[in-house]
């Protein structure tokens, strides 16, 4: 089987710790080596889809928490958010992804339409289950290194 | 609780400026609207947000300016974004909401 | 019954994983409010167990996980990490808790020996328990608001 | 994988500078270790190790410095610290350990 690091992480389904899934998958990726552009995309769709877990919970009126896992391999992260409780109807969301059309009045835009549209578009695949709860799935790879291994990369922490 | 946004408000003749720090999402984003839509309902108003200063914005961000963009509408005023670091920007690039908000890229922050 | 939030890691028994660990007590912290110094006192203390942690795996020669817990208190911040497996003899633990000794010789020195009495030095209350596996449970207090809030208070992160 | 520390290693006669950059932990200190230690085995060596880019640290890089210390004194070298971060120099006083290293205090990083 190919070989993982899984790291598992349960918080409050809060809008106030979406900043904090933000430094935790920025310090999982940069481990891992992805670039700087890379890291912003997994800050702004992680930070999406733990948006909509919150906005969930706030729905559905409980003390939720959100799930979120990383699975680290040597080409790709893969990251879940998943929130328990809650319906959801996924065929509604996906009739609301998408950008801007000239066609679409303002007066229709919606405030919240983008969130998973941008995960789409930030992300290389995107998958959507919706159960008990909803769990997105959602993977970025790992640019292949075509300059050849060097030793003494040097990169720094925030 | 902290909060990582501060916004500080000039207002002049006709013209409010927003200087907004820190960062934009789901837990700051409702202080940002605070601050921003009470300027776009007044008639004829020259609202300016400087986004030098904010290095993370998502789609919460985008729902605010969507929301004072229809006020503007209502109420007859103007809404500019300036100084946008080039991965917020970005955000308005991928949802072409840079079609219909006026984004001023003339002096751009970040870079 | 008192009011907190609580976040829950687990992450692979490994030091790759430590730098996540600190990002994300960094970001834990600075969202309620801890100054900078307490923020930078949290990661080394955290570090350290973690460390201890990983450790431990590596001597029990398993591939081990490590579980941190985050209680998020009106007043304080609690930190409980545990690993799981692998027993410990906190006795001789607690005999090679602290600072250098004038009298020591350097030649008896430990390499590994400080981290505990860092632990204990940077964090307001410490408490160890060995039994399966080891739980470091510690208590970093917020600065009572002596000034009066400020509404209009600046912060940044990273 | 990513490695958040860097060494550049100088030598000159009887003299080695490390210049370290990132963070010293226990993923990172090993390296550091390796860099450090064979210097400290060459006889009248001087050793100096500019900490000025180096804004987090814990035990293990003390440890590291506390095994390079008993190998000059095996070895009949010497090790200087310079440009402390003052959080770094803080490690180093809570646990004494400023009474056996030699911290050189005139020039200080972070600061």
């Amino acid at each position: 089987m190919e070989h993982f690091d899984f790291i598992e992480m349960k918080l409050p389904a809060k809008p106030e710790y979406v900043g904090v899934i933000r430094l935790s998958v920025s310090g999982i990726a940069n481990r891992m080596g992805f670039t700087y552009e890379d890291i912003e995309d997994l800050k702004v769709a992680i930070s999406e889809a733990m948006t909509n877990a919150t906005t969930h919970a706030y729905e559905e009126n409980e003390g939720g928490e959100v799930t979120i896992g990383f699975g680290v391999y040597a080409d790709r992260l893969e990251v879940m958010v998943a929130d328990h409780g809650g319906s959801f109807n996924l065929s509604d969301v996906k009739k609301q992804t998408g950008p801007y059309q000239q066609s679409e009045s303002i007066e229709n835009l919606r405030e919240g339409g983008f969130g998973l549209f941008l995960i789409d578009a930030l992300m290389d695949k995107v998958e959507i289950k919706s159960g008990y709860g909803v769990i997105v799935l959602m993977t970025k790879n790992l640019p292949t290194n075509e300059v050849g291994l060097d030793d003494d990369q040097i990169s720094t922490t925030q | 609780m902290n909060i990582n946004l501060s916004i500080d408000v000039i207002e002049k003749d006709n013209q409010t400026e927003l200087i907004v720090t820190g960062e934009i999402d789901a837990f700051t984003a409702p202080l940002l609207k605070e601050k921003l839509l009470p300027a776009t309902a007044k008639e004829s108003e020259k609202i300016i947000v400087n986004l030098q200063d904010v290095a993370y914005m998502d789609s919460t961000g985008l729902g605010v300016f969507i929301s004072a963009l229809k006020s503007t509408k209502e109420h007859g005023s103007t809404l500019t974004l300036v100084n946008l670091q080039e991965r917020v920007h970005r955000l308005f690039k991928i949802t072409s909401l840079d079609s219909i908000i006026a984004i001023d890229t003339t002096v751009r922050g970040g870079e």
